[in-house]
């Protein structure tokens, strides 16, 4: 496929490798900050190349990884009902909530739909009008110009039985959080290549002026990986602190323009609780009140369970670079792909899930 | 998160508005895809898909200049930036 | 009435090749019970479709030639929807499906059993027509069908149809040693492009809005496995379909079988381009996708050469690669060489593959 | 959530004799996807419970000993709503049904196949029930399993839980003659009293207030089949268990495969006191109700008294009676002289029978 | 069974069948009003053993039968909707509508429960109750008062999801209309043994006043029937015109007046259309004003169907004895038990589909 | 229409009013009947049941009196009424 297999190229991938580590002289600590680049990063087997060269920590960037309990809690009670379909991305269906996932509530009867697009769930919405179509909105700013172009799909056609549950999370205000932390370990980011391409990467000015730590916009694929990699260690070695795009052939300084505006037309910046890291002032976002009819949380008058137990998963260390998976508590005991205890043992953006698989029969 | 595929625009189907949709063609596949926010796309361009809309259209020179940084990188006669034509065959 | 029959049964209309008028007949729960309409329906549909002698006699249990050599004996049900998909249909399913557990296990197919459950309100044209596909499927590839069953479940209980068979066969020397004798430097292969039949599914199901739809490789191996077979003989260490979980299933269970490691490479897989894009696009891997007539080989070491040649020769396989080679246990059961050439665990499909957006 | 799978599956938990906890586990999809998941439920579970090396083998086909004789293959689907009743569960039905076709055409059974196909959300402990009967059953009448499919539909896709069973026999000679040789004299015999699994399940499913429940006659007709041919041979000219559409079914089939009349005499029916009051008190006529572990004979004139002999020894055909005789063809195909004597002719059952007012 | 066995001893049957046969001069025309009464004749082989000495009309008596299209139609159409469950006895569901049987519909997805008894349709709509359960109340006067007690129940539990359609047949009224026919041909009445259980036979005194016709109140079992026959026959020969009980066992002058005051207490008598003969005035019950609220006819505005083409069946000739079914121009061609044009067809009291059954291979 | 079928009365649960309700046996099982037309029946008695309730008590001197009626007829020494007592036994 164009633009996907030229930067899979094995022999370029190893010309870049071998300058990442001509270059560095000691080894640099740097956050991928999406888990798309995390799930990248591992299946290409880069994660691994760059043992001793450059340590990647895994950052908070898999939105499936840190939405809330109370949120998929939310999501599992509404599925249950008769009169409801909820519709989610396949991502979000092996996550546990503190009652289970929606695959539990599914096998416990529950009707869940797994779409590949809000707009499927408008169609959806449309072709049962008998039922109220509940679509899980989860993601970051990538995602949310095609949850918003949902709504205003189902607005322009009349359809009272579509809602959100609105769970979008904004990564600046995480990333903000992590180099705030007084132990933050992040000597540069790898800033996420698709929210760039939405949101643009000005905002990152002030960020990169004000923590000292460069920024280097990346994209998915293992050229895009190793370059941005590449990037930062040069910046390191020459103790430069810079803003850089190196995914402009899909990124532009001001971002998508309309994109931005659908986004500003339909949702408002909230603050947002974030599974592991509590609530982070400014990181999500929630319907604006003149479209609020199509929030779930409006439109059902469900009690909101309180979220069971504790989470013990210790994701937060792991997404702040303090604890490598296998050193986990739970790690292999409680906590393994087929029963879970956090999202980053589930989804294959989560580093647990990855460090499971390698382990299994590995020797270190 | 953020699956971001690049496809190719082959047809329009409906170019103006908040609702303006194409036909993408991903290999030897084709899906309507929501264009709202990439009007400005031609047929034959290739834009990043994301969760059904697209959210950006791909710079063909700004796609090379990888190539271009590491050509000659290497031993013998080095990379060379002609490999890059390659992937364009399987139409 | 046939509004809400269209909705309630649109899982089977979906792609369905077969016009159904409006004043069609349906499979109702009396054409289960055993009196006349049962009767009926066996006879005039099922045994009619099938046109075979043991099957008309309706006893009990069909009453069977003396077999030389050894047996096989294998079953599987079929619950695929929508039940027509571009490449195939349930009955072409359940055909080739067991005759190719036979096929791999060394087995020469001689009879099928098969036990439909039909959902009141199927159309009757709709079972006429997957009737036509199992005929057909057992004549091209020369079994009997002889022991049947239909029972009939109440609305909402089952979805349209499912499918029963199991097999029969005779095997035949030399037996495939087995995925336990696998030793290292044992060549791995697969017989044609993998993925292509849970995608094909997959995108008919999920009404992705793809096109064109993306064909199911469903079909019979036994001619791969024979020729193969009768030219490679103790060659060929072991076979199998490689069907739910796909290729890394299978890896994964002779890596167990064996205590070897299995180790791939990703640039050698054959993976049409319909099959990659659709993978991309929704975040999957083809390893972990089901094939219908893909199966995988092993074969002892400097063998994979001819083995792919000798398949090549056959329609069916004409994409045939070797993909990998059996190694010492290492870091993982089942590994594969990626992008970068370092050699990492291949994960083992945890349940259905969902699509993602991550 | 534990609330809503009470209503959702309460056709199993009606007269479950299983109790389930509330954080039990379910069967889901990915049980059903052939990864990791599907191989332990295979192994911890099914293999496990029917304990058997072929089976652990997992191949894809199961590899059998050569057999001496003839073979005879059956197979059917058990879709019993509930999953559980009086006198029996769908395992050992799928077993005893299979088992007693064998037997019925001749043939000693050696080994099954089964394939489970299960609605996600089946509790794991109905499934562990259900095999636990499996296994028991097999081992009872000395048949192993040696092949097996599972497969996992969504919710709503399926009733529970579905088996399927196919059997391979040895035919032994003198193999029965056949309803085709059926000649005028004939004696036709009842095994036991008649309708009991019918009125079991209708009295369950229907929750018709019932009191004592009703049992089923589930079980196996090996022991009597064998006894009964052992010591009447030739003597006895065919032999059905009178499941589906009951005993008039397989009369309807009989008087059709010889062209001959059937004729029974309703006072020597066997109906035991429950299945009659029930009976009675719906509409319904034992003649058209199912059977699960009761057939129909038909044996030489003079043989009748007999071979119910023979059947009496044996506790699970204590009850078996000669109820009638194959006369040439008179006013109808199947006969039945009722009260008054006059021979009429028996309805053919059309569909299940409802329970009527009038 | 006890009141069951004995009423079926051979020999005193035929004792009795010699006795009809030695005190009839001539082949009398009798109709046994009641189909439960048909289906005994035919079953036990009583019909055939009179045949040249007693001609049996089988009469109007099954409310099957009489059960007009537009009723099934409605019921169908009811059934069909999402939130309904229908629930009938398990006579009704082979009968054709205009628009197919209610087991069509079940077979196109609707939600049918079969009942052995109304009441358990009320505990039906006590287990369901996010659904409407809608009973369809067919039968004489016998089955009134289950339905309005059912009525009664679920007024008591306050149930707002159970409703009727009532198409209650009431007796007498369709033997007037028989009766009232220039070529009656009954010469004596078997009346439905029952329907007198319930509502008594002192009302048949003006009816045998009237018409000069004998009226024997008769029961189900062999030696009941043959008895009632024997009654009339002697009746007949003896130029006699008089109402006799011969199902004293059970059935009081008066009736059953707690049964009467229920079914007066929720139903009043209406005209009502009789398949085969249409509106017989007075011939059916109707639920009283202040019950209305249980008619599935009020509850649901389901606009009404046309009742699709013409009825062919000739029922109305066979139930006045005019018509044998073999003599039918449909019989065994375009009706037969599979596809049936007409009640009479389906119903085990149905006299065509028993004539069906005993001509498939017979010579007479 | 209208299936009656006899059955015995074993157990009240509910004597009075619309709603009483009694254990009735048939032949080997039992089922709760609705009594409210019936109220007088005693343990014992038998009741004509149809669609779940009872319409009847079944008076048994009026039963005996079809067997009274015929005793004697036939050929030889007659029919014999003790015939009647024989449906009792299988309790
Ligand atoms: S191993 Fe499990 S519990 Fe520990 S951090 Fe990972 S997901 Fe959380
Ligand atoms: S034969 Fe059919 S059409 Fe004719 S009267 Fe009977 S039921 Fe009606
Ligand atoms: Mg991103
Ligand atoms: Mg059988
Ligand atoms: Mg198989
Ligand atoms: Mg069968
Ligand atoms: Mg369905
Ligand atoms: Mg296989
Ligand atoms: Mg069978
Ligand atoms: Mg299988
Ligand atoms: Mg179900
Ligand atoms: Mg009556």
């Amino acid at each position: 496929m164009k633009y996907l297999d030229e930067y899979r190229d094995p022999e370029a991938a190893r010309l870049l490798l071998d300058e990442i580590r001509r270059v560095s002289t000691r080894c640099w600590t740097l956050m991928e900050v999406c888990g798309g680049q995390t799930h990248s990063l591992l299946r290409h087997g880069i994660a691994a190349e760059l043992e001793g060269t450059v340590e990647l920590i895994h950052g908070p960037g898999c939105p499936v990884c840190v939405t809330d309990q109370e949120a998929i809690d939310f999501a599992c009670q509404l599925a249950q009902r008769d009169d409801v379909i909820l519709a989610s991305f396949g991502d979000m269906l092996r996550v546990p909530g503190s009652r289970g996932s929606l695959l539990d509530a599914r096998t416990a009867g529950a009707r869940i739909q797994i779409v590949y697009s809000p707009l499927d769930a408008v169609q959806l919405a449309r072709k049962h009008p008998e039922k109220q179509v509940v679509f899980f909105a989860v993601g970051f700013e990538t995602t949310a110009p095609a949850t918003a172009l949902a709504v205003k799909q189902a607005a322009r056609d009349q359809l009272d039985n579509f809602s959100l549950i609105v769970s979008h999370v904004r990564v600046q205000p995480a990333m903000e959080s992590l180099v705030q932390a007084p132990d933050n370990r992040v000597q540069a980011f790898l800033a996420a290549g698709h929210v760039c391409t939405v949101m643009g990467y000005e905002s990152y000015e002030s960020f990169v002026e004000q923590y000292r730590l460069p920024v280097v916009v990346t994209g998915f694929e293992p050229l895009d990986l190793l370059e941005g990699i590449l990037a930062c260690v040069k910046q390191l070695e020459a103790n430069e602190v810079r803003l850089e795009n190196r995914y402009a052939r899909t990124v532009q300084a001001a971002g998508n323009q309309s994109a931005q505006d659908l986004v500003r037309e339909i949702y408002q910046i909230c603050d947002r609780a974030w599974r592991g890291f509590g609530v982070i002032p400014e990181g999500g976002l929630e319907l604006c009140l003149e479209w609020r009819q199509y929030d779930a949380r409006t439109r059902f008058s469900e009690p909101a369970l309180p979220v069971l137990g504790i989470d013990e998963c210790r994701s937060f260390d792991v997404m702040t670079g303090h604890l490598k998976p296998p050193d986990c508590p739970h790690f292999r005991k409680s906590c393994n792909p087929e029963s879970p205890l956090g999202a980053p043992m589930v989804s294959s953006e989560g580093a647990c899930a990855a460090y499971y698989r390698y382990g299994m029969t590995a020797s270190h | 998160m953020c699956l971001g595929i690049p496809g190719k625009v082959v047809h329009w189907l409906e170019r103006e508005g908040a609702f303006s949709q194409a036909e993408v063609e991903f290999d030897g596949v084709r899906r309507v895809v929501h264009m709202a926010c990439v009007t400005e796309a031609e047929l034959g361009d290739y834009v990043v898909v994301h969760a059904g809309i697209a959210i950006s259209r791909i710079d063909p020179i700004e796609a090379k200049r990888i190539f271009e940084t590491i050509a000659g990188w290497g031993d013998d006669e080095g990379w060379r930036p002609e490999r890059l034509e390659e992937p364009e065959a399987p139409q | 009435m046939h509004d809400k029959e269209q909705n309630a049964f649109s899982s089977w209309q979906m792609n369905c090749p077969v016009s159904i008028p409006t004043n069609a007949d349906y499979v109702t729960l009396a054409h289960g019970e055993g009196g006349r309409l049962s009767r009926k329906l066996i006879q005039e549909r099922i045994v009619h479709a099938l046109s075979n002698e043991t099957l008309l006699a309706m006893n009990d249990a069909a009453q069977l030639p003396r077999v030389t050599g050894a047996l096989a004996l294998t079953t599987d049900s079929f619950v695929v929807s929508p039940l027509f998909f571009p490449g195939g249909d349930i009955g072409t399913l359940a055909v080739y499906g067991t005759i190719n557990d036979l096929a791999v296990s060394g087995a020469r197919p001689l009879w099928l059993t098969l036990s439909l459950i039909m959902e009141e309100g199927l159309p009757l044209v709709i079972l006429d027509r997957v009737l036509q596909s199992i005929a057909e499927a057992a004549q091209q590839t020369g079994v009997k069908i002889v022991a049947g069953d239909t029972k009939v479940v109440p609305r909402g209980a089952a979805d349209g149809l499912f499918i029963n068979t199991a097999g029969v066969g005779e095997l035949i020397a030399p037996i495939p040693s087995g995925a336990a004798t696998l030793q290292e430097g044992d060549e791995l292969i697969v017989s044609g492009t993998i993925g292509r039949h849970g995608i094909a599914i997959l995108a008919v199901r999920e009404e992705l809005g793809l096109e064109p739809l993306p064909s199911s490789d469903c079909g019979s191996l036994l001619r791969p496995v024979e020729i193969l077979r009768e030219s490679m003989g103790h060659q060929v260490r072991c076979l199998r379909d490689a069907t739910r979980g796909g290729v890394a299933a299978v890896m994964q269970e002779w890596a167990e079988a064996s205590g070897m490691t299995l180790s791939i490479e990703e640039q050698s897989l054959p993976v049409s381009p319909v099959v990659r894009g659709i993978s991309e696009l929704l975040g999957l891997d083809p390893l972990h996708i089901a094939n219908e007539g893909t199966m995988m080989i092993a074969v002892k070491q400097g063998a994979g050469a001819d083995a792919v040649s000798f398949l090549k020769s056959l329609p069916e396989t004409a994409d045939a690669q070797v993909v990998g080679t059996v190694k010492h246990r290492g870091i993982a059961a089942v590994t594969i060489k990626r992008t970068l050439g370092a050699e990492q665990p291949l994960d083992d499909p945890l349940g259905s593959p969902l699509p993602r957006i991550c």
